[in-house]
């Protein structure tokens, strides 16, 4: 029988249809993979099913019999639970308590009675979390089994995953999948959103393709490929992406010399990094999040100051300069969270002149006509699919991130910084910035790649450093490196340093 | 110890139980991220209340509860702007304080005419616990309303931490859709705060026209509701840490008017201004540790 | 039963230009209830609210002169707020500027208007300024809220007006509480004759004119609106958000002085401690009824003063409590901001 | 030069405005104010009035519209914090007689003043509240230490010290027109610091004297109802003479700019002490005879109280 039977769902956003005329099921004990590009109406589907959104028409039915769903607290009731994108933990609240928010009977609660229900709990399902600890201590991996957790100790018989491994290294993914197993076993469906279809492919029984919020078929995993799936997705054949050629002898253009850095909360993010990113070459870093990467970009976008240490552009010393001053003598940066580097309510032309503002200026009056014309020049070059007066918010993630992309590279950098250029993008997308990428390097530039897509930082770069609790403990080149070697370093085991080059 | 410390105690009490009850008040609705700037009209309001409705019954506790319901509903109020609606919080709490105080005006002059001097009722009699001791006799003479004031802190904390409401509170006001996510329904939740947060504030108000005076008057809360906002952060946002607050703020009023009947001519100004100024500093030496609930100021929306 | 919901939609178009329409008859039919309870006829008290200011001459011009200290502390709270600068703190910024007019205007009797005035404008920017660095600074250095520390040193001022006014500037001649005269020379002109209106409202819809300019057509306006909206943001593209941010407050608190010395040299000439009834908490309605947007802010200042200046002749012509007029603007604002909302959402049936 | 013209109102009655800064619940505003209502009463003038006009500039325009649209015989009314906007609009309209409360003088052609002068009244308080305490202390609360204030207190004092020169007066500001609860806090303190008789010059300080039961004395109206055992008796200030005044040189047409301040002393009953109602059989009677006696010579003329508009010291 059906666990979940959806029919026929219509939701429009104004004049968009999110999702169009959907239906989808899920069977008792199967792992069921949401499949399609951004903005196809993946999570918009999976919100209507959790009672986050409404739906302007169609059916749901829990084990047969049609229900109303109009909150989280009804799908909660109804045994659905729904681990998001963006996790929704109270951050200095407990463990325990986040688990058992808006579900503790009674009047009273009673913390060490709470703990020890949650303790069984997770010994029940097995998941390794410590109910009394505060979440704001957690990593990202262990929030994640916090909200499968909470999810499951509200009795949920189903339980949706919206990208669950955008955030997992490779590791934390195998623990996630492994769970995930268990459950399944125990009768638990899955709904499991992701664009990575090796992974798809590696867990799912079933696949469902949404393409501009129609749904394209559903496909069992033994009858399909990768191959077929991206077609289905994007409605053509689609091509890796994948550096080529060798990387010519050149110049250190960006230099970083024992960089240490203390993150915002106190703690020694960045320990005595040195690193030399040359011309014309992609230096990929690879590490599970949290151990330096963001503040090491930080460092170079001028966001944070480092504690000591030193970094070069060419012969120009960029050491605590400001962000205006860094991009100013060269440095092109795409943040890893897209939403951080752009205003929102700005517009896309805005938000094109805001990092370069001088050029615009004349006589601290806005040439609004010049803000205009580089915003339409960018839009059709890079082809982003946007007014230049549209706020950027309004923009579908691919088409921020060319925004991004337009800004950072339109000015010819010589060094790049890219921080997780194509996370949560599909393939059309994610091909298109790998392309962008590939094309700085061809040119000259130093590109410096972080990303914790191990396949992403093994088909475009030169050479690989591997990033642990702050340090670099190896540099392989790219044509040596293999994901089991990259994956044991990641996770702390050291390599003989080498630098190549 | 001699009169002038035991009166000083004594005043310091009563001064600091509007204090607490309306910093407590203003404790619920920001916990649950809500900032309450209605908060001065909400304690005029049941200074006004709860006066004529003791008036109208005879009965000042029937006062005190109607100030209760009255709060209870200006908290349902700003609930509906600020919750339901989302208005910005500034600006509805801002629109409920002129709203409260002018609507409370309103209806003094519809039920009470023009009286040349404040009409007034026989108010609360003091409670003597320990009768005419010496010391701990004139300390303890007090209000009952200062006494629940004092027994409403733990309370408060009790609520906050060990219930599930009080749970439910915490989380809304840290990460409201997190809450809404696991269930909790955010504007029920930030309502019933608010709402508990305006019967407190109107029952401090209800304590001057009741307790304090035994009448109601145009000026009767003079500001009193502001300095609630910065008890608030004086006490960062922990019921116990109310009382200091409330007790320092009542000291250093009732030492003003104190060394000015010794004789001991000070600017008063400087007094008067000190716990502000003692809070911005506080404020500046916690610095970024001094934030609140993390979803203070932001209106919830499920998209 | 039936149950409705609200929805993300945008309502008809139709309903935009009607919203201040419909607020106003949606005000007055909930405050009708009160005039009928006060033996008074709500349409006749309507009629003195909204018209009888406009009815003639010397009320219109009055409702400017009373719109002039809105004007700028909604100026000043619109960059602010802008800027994503909370500042609750113009009233007090109105007085630091009052304080520095009474001042100055007490000193400035060898100097012509010509150099007077301009002297007193920029003093008072000035002042307010000064007294404004206080929360920007503990906010840009020490990341302290502004929101509290604006509206607590409301009150400090308070204090220090009080002082003054009690000890050192006490008016010799009639001993009250109140600052010495300014000089004739410092005070401002009247701008039309048998009327108040003065130079402050120029100088109030040239502030208007210059905050529309700043953040719309400069690139200070940019990077304070891309601090307003995405700080985080605005810090990755370049923008020094500390700085911006201590511009926005220093220039509203500058405005709000203006306020300050626009009340002392053209309506008192003197300072007296309630020479504002709360300008700079009513700027913040402007600036929020204007939806931040300077020219709207504009428009919802003069309709506050319109509101302000038809309260009295309401119950002054009807007997009703004088009280009502804070009752129909209190209800106006609500139920304006309450609308302005709902024209982002559609109401469903489910 | 006598300018204002006779009424010319269809009922013959003297039209009269009151343009009023306060909330009229506010005491001095609230005397005026219930002068007029009475004489409205009695049928000898036709009276509107506005209230809460407050001191950021609304005054002027009041005033204008009035002299506009109502065109009134007389405007009375208080010019404290708004001196200048009453004489502007009165040197425009010099018809009609601006009578209003001021701490400075008339300006011609039609801008009459008066003020409370009830420290004939707070001297015969001073005396049997220094006649009546136990301890031989007494307390004040006032509002600022304006002129207005000060002489009542001064007064006060000296009375005191007249029957008993031992006697110690405690004087304590709140610093506000109106907050109640500090008035009671700071008469509490007083209390505290052996003060047994209080002169309530501001609202709240009865209920402190009620808490304690201690005499006290209300001011500017008969405040007696607030505690009738124990308010002895209030200084009380009554606008009629000089409201009857004005109206009957406005009739006559002989109106002219002048300081009423005669109006609202004791000899032309301006002033008085207020009953002593249930209180007075508890008085020693040698003390009540004394200041009988006094009020007596005061309404002669035979005994002048001083005026001093000092700020008294907190302990004197
Ligand atoms: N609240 C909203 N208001 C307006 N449009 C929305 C809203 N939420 C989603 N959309 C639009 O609906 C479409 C579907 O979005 P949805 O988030 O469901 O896509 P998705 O398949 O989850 O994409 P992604 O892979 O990027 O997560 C998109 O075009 C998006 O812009
Ligand atoms: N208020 C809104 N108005 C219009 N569209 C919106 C709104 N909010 C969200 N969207 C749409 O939602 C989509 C963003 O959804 P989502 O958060 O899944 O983006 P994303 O690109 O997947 O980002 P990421 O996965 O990095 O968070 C965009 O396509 C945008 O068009
Ligand atoms: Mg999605
Ligand atoms: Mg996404």
């Amino acid at each position: 029988m059906n666990a979940i039977e959806m029919k026929s769902i219509t939701k429009r956003f104004g004049p968009l249809v999110a999702n169009d005329h959907i239906d989808f099921d899920l069977q008792k004990g199967e792992i069921h993979a949401l499949l399609g590009e951004n903005g196809a109406g993946k999570t918009t589907l999976m919100r209507i099913l959790y009672g986050l959104y409404h739906a302007d028409s169609g059916q749901i039915l829990v084990d047969g019999s049609p229900v109303h769903i109009t909150s989280p607290k009804d799908a909660i009731g109804w045994g659905i639970g729904m681990v998001s994108q963006h996790f929704t933990l109270v951050s200095p609240l407990t463990v325990a308590e986040n688990v058992v928010l808006g579900y503790n009977k009674g009047y009273i609660y009673r913390p060490q009675e709470v703990i020890q229900n949650v303790t069984k709990a997770a010994n029940q399902f097995g998941i390794d979390v410590e109910p009394s600890a505060i979440i704001r201590h957690l990593s990202v991996g262990e929030r994640q089994r916090v909200e499968i957790l909470k999810a499951l100790y509200h009795n949920a018989k189903v339980l949706i995953m919206d990208e669950p491994t955008a955030v997992l290294v490779p590791q934390e993914v195998d623990i996630l999948f492994q769970t995930l197993e268990r459950l399944r076993k125990d009768g638990l469906s899955v709904i499991f959103i992701s664009h990575k279809l090796y992974e798809v492919m590696t867990i799912c029984d079933r696949i469902t393709v949404l393409r501009d919020g129609k749904k394209i078929g559903t496909v069992l995993k033994n009858d399909t490929s990768e191959r077929e799936l991206a077609r289905m997705m994007v409605g053509r054949e689609t091509f890796g992406v994948y550096r080529q050629g060798e990387q010519k002898a050149g110049n250190p253009l960006l230099r970083i010399e024992n960089i240490t850095a203390v993150d915002k909360k106190g703690l020694t993010a960045l320990k005595n990094v040195s690193l030399n990113v040359y011309e014309g070459e992609v230096l990929g870093i690879a590490g599970v999040s949290g151990n330096g990467q963001s503040e090491l970009t930080q460092v170079l976008s001028g966001t944070l100051k480092p504690a000591s240490g030193k970094i070069f552009i060419g012969d120009k010393e960029i050491t605590n300069a400001s962000p205006s001053e860094i991009t100013r003598a060269g440095v092109g940066r795409i943040p890893e969270d897209r939403h951080a580097g752009v205003v929102g309510e700005l517009t896309v032309a805005e938000n094109l002149a805001l990092e370069s503002i001088e050029k615009f200026t004349r006589r601290s009056t806005l040439d609004k006509r010049l803000i205009l014309k580089n915003a339409e020049q960018l839009i059709s070059e890079y082809q982003i699919k946007a007014r230049p007066t549209d706020p950027i918010r309004t923009l579908s993630g691919g088409n921020m991130q060319k925004v991004i992309l337009a800004r950072a590279l339109s000015p010819e950098p010589r060094v790049v910084i890219a921080s997780q250029p194509t996370r949560g993008l599909d393939v059309g997308a994610t091909e298109y910035v790998r392309t962008k990428l590939l094309e700085q390097r061809n040119r000259g530039a130093a590109v410096l790649l972080l990303s914790e897509d191990l396949e992403e930082v093994m088909s475009l770069s030169d050479r690989i450093a591997v990033i642990y609790e702050g340090q670099i403990v190896g540099i392989v080149p790219g044509t040596e490196a293999t994901e089991e070697q990259l994956g044991l370093m990641m996770t702390g085991a050291r390599q003989e340093v080498k630098q190549h080059g | 110890m001699d009169t002038f410390i035991v009166g000083l105690i004594a005043a310091t009490l009563r001064v600091a139980t509007p204090l607490i009850y309306g910093t407590l008040g203003e404790l619920y609705s920001e916990r649950s991220g809500v900032l309450n700037l209605g908060i001065e009209g909400t304690m005029f309001f049941g200074a006004f209340v709860g006066f004529a409705a003791a008036d109208a019954t005879g009965s000042l506790w029937l006062g005190v509860l109607a100030a209760l319901l009255g709060g209870m509903l200006a908290g349902l109020l700003m609930a509906f702007f600020s919750v339901r609606l989302g208005v910005n919080q500034h600006v509805s709490g801002l629109g409920i304080t002129l709203l409260l105080t002018a609507v409370s005006l309103f209806f003094f002059r519809l039920i009470y005419g023009e009286p040349r001097i404040p009409p007034s009722i026989r108010s609360f009699d003091q409670l003597q616990p320990f009768g005419n001791l010496p010391i701990i006799g004139p300390i303890t003479t007090q209000y009952a309303l200062t006494y629940i004031s004092f027994l409403i802190i733990p309370l408060a904390w009790w609520v906050l931490y060990r219930t599930n409401v009080g749970l439910n509170i915490r989380a809304v006001g840290e990460n409201p859709e997190a809450a809404d996510a696991a269930g909790v329904n955010v504007y029920r939740v930030r309502s019933y705060a608010l709402m508990i947060g305006g019967g407190l504030m109107a029952v401090g108000g209800a304590f001057l026209s009741l307790a304090q005076l035994g009448a109601f008057t145009y000026g009767i809360i003079a500001g009193r509701g502001w300095v609630c906002i910065a008890l608030i952060i004086f006490a960062n946002w922990q019921p116990a840490k109310v009382l200091w607050g409330a007790l320092l703020f009542g000291g250093v009023f009732a030492l003003q008017l104190r060394l000015q009947s010794t004789g001991l001519n000070l600017p008063y100004e400087t007094f008067l201004a000190l716990p502000y100024v003692v809070t911005i500093i506080a404020l500046a030496i916690a610095g970024r540790n001094a934030t609140g609930p993390a979803a203070v100021l932001k209106a919830y929306k499920r998209e | 039963m039936v149950k409705f919901r609200i929805e993300k939609a945008p309502a008809p178009l139709w309903i935009k230009p009607l919203i201040p329409l419909i607020a106003i008859i949606v005000t007055f039919l909930v405050t009708s209830i009160l005039v009928v309870m006060a033996n008074a006829n709500p349409l006749e008290a309507y009629y003195y609210f909204l018209l009888s200011p406009l009815s003639n001459r010397v009320s219109a011009l009055e409702t400017l002169v009373k719109a002039t200290p809105l004007l700028l502390t909604g100026a000043s709270v619109t960059i602010a707020f802008a800027s994503g600068y909370w500042n609750i703190g113009a009233e007090g910024q109105l007085y630091a500027g009052a304080i520095a007019a009474a001042g100055l205007g007490m000193v400035l009797g060898n100097f012509p208007p010509i150099l007077a005035i301009p002297i007193m404008l920029i003093g008072g920017f000035a002042a307010g300024m000064l007294w404004a660095s206080i929360p920007a600074l503990l906010k840009v250095k020490l990341a302290v809220d502004e929101v509290v520390t604006t509206l607590l040193l409301n009150s400090v001022i308070l204090f220090i007006v009080s002082f003054l006014l009690n000890g050192p500037w006490r008016d010799p001649v009639s001993g009250w509480p109140q600052s010495p005269q300014i000089v004739d020379s410092a005070q401002l002109p009247r701008l039309i004759s048998r009327s108040r209106l003065h130079l402050g409202f120029l100088v109030a819809i040239i502030m208007i004119l210059i905050v529309w300019f700043i953040l719309t057509r400069t690139s200070l306006g940019l990077k304070m609106r891309a601090v307003g909206h995405g700080q985080e943001a605005a810090r990755f593209m370049g923008v020094n958000v500390g700085q911006t941010m201590l511009t926005a407050a220093l220039i509203s608190g500058g405005i709000a002085g203006l306020a300050g010395v626009t009340e002392v040299a053209g309506i008192h000439f003197h300072l007296i401690d309630a020479i504002s009834p709360g300008f700079g908490y009513s700027g913040i309605i402007a600036a929020t009824l204007g939806a931040l947007n300077p020219l709207g802010v504009g428009l919802a200042a003069m309709f506050i003063g319109l509101i302000d200046t038809g309260a009295q002749t309401v119950s002054r012509s009807l007997g009703v409590p004088v009280y009502l007029g804070n009752v129909v603007q209190a209800t106006l604002l609500l139920v304006t901001l309450g609308m302005f909302l709902l024209q982002n959402y559609r109401i469903r049936r489910d | 030069p006598q300018q204002a013209a006779a009424p010319k109102t269809e009922t013959g009655k003297v039209k009269v405005f009151g343009a009023f800064a306060t909330p009229i619940e506010e005491p001095w505003d609230g005397v005026i104010h219930a002068a007029l209502q009475k004489a409205q009463e009695e049928g000898k003038i036709e009276y509107e009035y506005t209230e809460n006009i407050g001191y950021s500039g609304d005054m002027e325009r009041i005033l204008q519209e009035t002299a506009e649209q109502k065109k009134p015989n007389v405007i009375f009314g208080d010019a404290f914090g708004n001196e200048e906007a009453v004489r502007r609009v009165a040197a425009q309209y010099p018809d009609i007689a601006f009578v209003f409360g001021s701490g400075l003088g008339p300006s011609e052609p039609n801008v009459s003043v008066f003020d409370n002068w009830i420290h004939e009244p707070a001297y015969l308080a001073g005396m049997l509240a220094g006649g009546l305490t136990k301890t031989n202390k007494v307390g004040i609360v006032g509002g600022y230490p304006v002129p207005e204030v000060n002489r009542l207190a001064n007064a006060f004092i000296a009375g005191a010290k007249e029957v008993n020169p031992e006697v110690q007066v405690l004087v304590t500001f709140i610093n506000s027109w109106f907050d109640p609860a500090a008035a009671k806090e700071a008469a509490l303190a007083q209390i505290d610091n052996g003060a047994d008789v209080l002169y309530a010059e501001r609202f709240g300080v009865i209920e402190a004297a009620k808490e304690k039961n201690l005499w006290v004395f209300g001011n500017m109206s008969d405040q007696n109802e607030l505690a009738p055992d124990l308010v002895v008796t209030s200084p009380v200030w009554n606008m009629t003479p000089t409201v009857e005044y004005v109206i009957k040189q406005v009739t006559a047409g002989s109106y002219t700019a002048q300081d009423l301040k005669d109006f609202s002393m004791v000899a032309k009953g301006g002033a008085s002490l207020a009953p002593f109602h249930s209180t007075e059989s508890k008085l020693p009677a040698d003390l009540v005879a004394k200041v009988k006696e006094k009020e007596q010579a005061i309404k002669s003329g035979l005994f002048r109280v001083d005026i001093d508009e000092r700020q008294p010291a907190a302990v004197n």
